[in-house]
């Protein structure tokens, strides 16, 4: 899941404001966007892409690796098994707030064709130097510069600010792997520090987690196996239990999902984890050869 | 959205076909006296979305229409998990012969739903989890073959229920499936799972969470939910579409995103502060701003505040703009503090400068510890 | 029983598959402007059981999470035909094409279901009745064979409606029908039946009254039903399975059988006097008098008593031994006036003139005469 | 529906502690009790009376024509099908508070099997001097004493008081038809009405009626026609609108079933309507020739 400017990319919703506001900035990044769908608008162009009637339609005339949906929730299921159906190895679902049973059988779809699922409720994924797929600012370079430390994070708002902090400390990032806000996640935290584990391009691993779930206690122990140095912030420390903190996946219920849980994994595995995302940079530098 | 026990039972399990005990709900101890001069002898239940209200002591036996007024009014009134108790359930009792559990609940790690089943009901289900394990039966259902009679036989396969009960519980698990299915579950979950003297089976209590997400499409069961309890300012936000949390602190928070927000909160914490609330303005609510920092500065409890974008997809300068007219308009009397970066951040910072006359700090960090040191 | 609105539409029409708008249920006006904040422009209803809550200014249009909150701000706390309103429903409004009426209710006549439709919804049926009676349709059912499509589709032979819109009503009226067999309704109304502009058919209102007498086999909704509203005086009545209706006036009766109770307060307003109390120690209910008679004198009002018995299956004696009792401990200082005739009679006078030194009256229009002179 | 002593009578739940009361009272008062049922009881006797499995058995066994019932509400249905589908003449239901749909089909079930009902929730059926079925005081002869008037009531105890009326001013009765407190009734007051115009011992009627429904306007409409003096009673005048009054048919709601309507439609029949029913035997006395 760390896409490449090789990978062609579909979006799906291509026409709306936000799809068409960020087609712009994809492919002023390098991404290579192929096309776009909406069945209303099938033959028009769109940023000087052409826009399909379906994922199928796309996949015959030009062929996409990469789906990205900028779709709204009551129509997200369809349009991502029509991705999936459609032959998508990886699928972007950006959309907050798709119905549970409708994300299931999104994965149920792409377990039986083979395609894997980068969120729901993701900001997406950055290469810096390279593209990007999602609603980040890849083109920010206060924030993202070509690196070796790859970043994995539920949340796109403090996953910007760590990568930031990053940069102000000199340290580019290889790759930025927006897992998603969501409980019930395509990607979870361990296959995208796995990924990062196996990437040459990458030296060290930072993750950004948050209270809710049982994700950082499950990277924790993929990571206490690594060779690569990892650094990590949990958001949540303070946070009220029993209630949702603005993602449907930060929730703490009794002792599950806790901060203290998560911490004690990851420490007990090895990671710094840090009080502050203003730690990281500090703190990976110290298990940097 | 939460559902309380009898909105559960009324809206869900009736639909489902799944058999409930008799049940009046009552506001007054008078109410509650003559439900069981009706029914029977009973269960007085306080009706709140909370768990645990056996321990709070919000259940109560009651044989006659005395015992129930007694119940009633000892319930009344009552405050659990911080919800005042205004309606009481009021219940007939039956000769119980075993308790069973039954839910169906969504498997992360399998990305689908999963049936539970166990022999050992009317006890948290954490605490069997814990205790014994083996006596939770647990099977993952493909979302889109469905779980079927033998599915559910499956599951209670040497259990050694006897054909006529295995037959019965058999039917409520494939009941309980098709509605978790059919109302969008979060959750549905029966404990206990009854099995009566005579035979029937009977759903003493029942939990039921409705996918938020899923309201859209639920618009029919809605209204029987308890919605979230929220407080006036909580409300006021939810009225505005912002997720608005109002917490017992004195440093008042301002950032865009779930994530920067909990950081922000947590750093404040890390500074030996206390947050007073938790506020997203992410995605399209980032345009906001205005009427968010009007919520947080009605918080009584706010001394000092941060705020501290790290513009992404939302814009800096448009959060800036709002939060410079709130403050123009209401001349808070309280310090503020900013820490902006990310898009627009240029034109933010300026706008901060001159309209305001503060110079945001270079990093969150330093902001959160000067707002820290404010509130003392 | 009688279904709020909220009620019906979520246990009943959502059970049955019958779309109705996205609502939430509110308790306060920031709550009702949180609920506009999420589904949009709506309609704010007082939720009683009672009808007619338009025409009481119960029911008001909001554009906006601020109207809501006045709107919902000017309805609770309202009183609607005797009830305080406590609850708003908040409910999405839609572009509506047209309005129509759809029912199913006894058929006295034909001693069987019958199915009402009318292309003249949201007005009251009663009035469309008079004015446009060739306007509803009307078919009976035979309760063994039941209501299909086919039934469905011949009532609405001819309206004009058009294929889709004739096909989409046709499956409403018979999950109507099926709904109102699977919960023991004795009213299922639909009123309006909205057409929305998109094609869509969908509930505006709903009304659903319980068969009260079926409540042993409909456990799993009753706790959704409101009750009836009751005084103090008449709950403690139905705390001791009594059925008492509290009056105005102030001569108390206590007579046994529902026509001998309601002969008794006919004969004291045709006196010139007010009853004060209907309370029925019909049926088993005889052997009651003493706690009866009870309430009764716990009837502020009451300056005066009728103890009128005509004793068939209720015995005479048995009813007069528990008035004695009560009257003995409760020492009430106002004056009573019995007739007493059939089963038991001379036992009952008897007792009633030893231990009370009263003398009953021969016709009970003296004795019902004598207890209006002395409310006086 | 007026009972002769020659009628054959199976009492349904014969051996409960009011069936066992009340067959003693009526086999006392002459009626012909031929049996009951009680399936759990079959091949016992009660009052000296054979109990059978089931109302099939006991027409194969005895025969009957008249069955009443002793039954509580929730078995009501299935106890009144098998009677019909035993072919009972008459089926008196006694029972107060069968569920209205339940009621329905037991009515769907009498015009199938050609059984003419009376209930529920009635008293019963006198004949003075002759047998009953029910729960009245047949025996009391205070209250009911052979003659020719004829009493249609809604009401047990109010049907006992008028009674008790007639027989203290002399005026003995043919007959005294209980139809039932039940909104949904198998005979109708105009049923009623009917058979006693019909019945040559009779020579005058009563009806006592009640609030609610509309059975005393749709019987105004025959009595108008009738050549035998009629009077009636109407109790609820003061009854409050929109309450049940004990009897589950007797609520006005708005204009319907509502005192005025009723006393509107009888006087215009010609029926002398009174304001106690003290006043019957006298209004009555004054039509007779």
């Amino acid at each position: 899941m760390i896409v490449r400017k090789t990978d062609r990319v579909l979006v799906l919703g291509i026409t709306g404001r936000q799809g068409a506001f960020w087609t712009e900035k994809m492919l002023a990044c390098g991404t290579r966007v192929v096309g776009g769908v909406n069945p209303k608008k099938a033959g028009e162009t769109q940023s000087g892409v052409p826009v399909f009637a379906s994922p199928a339609a796309a996949q015959a005339a030009v062929g996409f690796d990469v789906a990205v949906m900028f779709i709204p929730p009551a129509a997200a299921r369809e349009a991502a098994v029509a991705a999936i159906e459609a032959g998508a190895k990886l699928l972007v679902v950006l959309t907050e707030h798709i119905p549970q049973q409708d994300v299931m059988r999104i994965h149920a779809a792409a377990a039986r064709g083979g395609t894997r699922i980068v969120g729901p409720n993701t900001a997406g994924l950055v290469t810096p130097g390279e593209c990007f797929v999602g609603i980040m600012p890849a083109f920010n370079e206060r924030v993202f510069r070509p690196g070796r430390v790859g970043v994995v994070s539920r949340s796109g708002s403090l996953g910007t600010l760590v990568c930031l902090e990053l940069t102000r400390a000199g340290l580019g990032q290889s790759a930025f792997i927006g897992i998603g806000g969501d409980p019930m996640l395509g990607t979870t935290t361990r296959d995208a520090v796995a990924a990062l584990d196996r990437d040459p391009g990458t030296d060290a691993v930072v993750i950004v987690g948050e209270i809710g779930g049982a994700m950082e206690e499950e990277a924790a122990e993929y990571a206490a196996l690594m060779k690569k140095p990892v650094a990590a912030f949990i958001a949540g420390a303070a946070a009220p239990p029993g209630r949702k903190m603005g993602h449907a996946g930060a929730i703490v219920m009794g002792d599950r999902g806790s901060y203290a849980s998560k911490r004690r994994a990851l420490e007990s595995a090895g990671v710094a984890v840090v009080d502050t995302p203003a730690e990281i940079p500090t703190a990976l530098r110290r298990r940097l050869p | 959205m939460n559902f309380e026990e009898h909105a559960a039972k009324t809206c869900i399990l009736a639909a489902a076909g799944i058999a409930t005990p008799q049940g009046r709900l009552c506001r007054t101890p008078a109410e509650a006296a003559a439900a069981v001069a009706a029914i029977g002898a009973a269960v007085v239940k306080a009706q709140v979305p909370a768990g645990k209200r056996g321990k709070a002591g919000g259940i109560r036996r009651a044989d006659t229409a005395e015992e129930a007024e007694t119940a009633a009014g000892a319930i009344l009134g009552m405050a659990i998990a911080g919800h005042a108790v205004e309606r009481v359930l009021v219940e007939a009792r039956a000769a119980i012969a075993r308790e069973f559990y039954a839910a169906v609940l969504p498997d992360v790690a399998g990305r689908c739903p999963m049936v539970l089943f166990s022999t050992e009901g009317g006890m948290e289900i954490e605490e069997v989890a814990a205790a014994r394990p083996e006596a939770i039966r647990r099977r993952r259902v493909d979302i889109e073959s469905g779980f079927a009679i033998a599915d559910a036989r499956a599951m209670l396969y040497g259990l050694g229920l006897g054909p006529d009960v295995d037959a019965a519980v058999a039917a409520v698990l494939v009941k309980l499936y098709d509605a978790y299915r059919r109302f969008d579950a979060e959750l549905l979950e029966i404990n206990p799972l009854a099995l009566l003297a005579d035979g029937r089976i009977v759903a003493l209590d029942c939990k039921f969470v409705l996918d938020d997400a899923a309201l859209y499409r639920q618009g029919e069961i809605a209204a029987a939910g308890a919605g979230e309890r929220l407080t006036e300012l909580e409300a006021k936000g939810a009225a505005s579409g912002l997720k608005f949390i109002q917490l017992e602190g004195d440093v008042g928070v301002l950032a865009n995103g779930a994530g920067l927000t909990m950081t922000t909160m947590d750093v404040i914490r890390h500074c030996g502060g206390r947050p007073a609330n938790f506020l997203e303005i992410g995605g399209e609510a980032y345009t906001k701003s205005e009427a968010a920092l009007g919520l947080v500065l009605a918080n009584p409890g706010v001394k000092s505040l941060v705020v501290n974008f790290c513009g992404a997809f939302a814009r800096t300068d448009v959060m800036a703009e709002g939060v410079v007219k709130a403050w123009e308009a209401l001349k808070p009397k309280i310090p503020v503090f900013f820490s902006i970066h990310g898009t627009g951040e240029d034109q933010a910072v300026a706008l901060v400068r001159e309209r305001l006359g503060i110079e945001p700090y270079e990093r969150m960090e330093d902001a959160v510890r000067a707002a820290v040191e404010a509130a003392r």
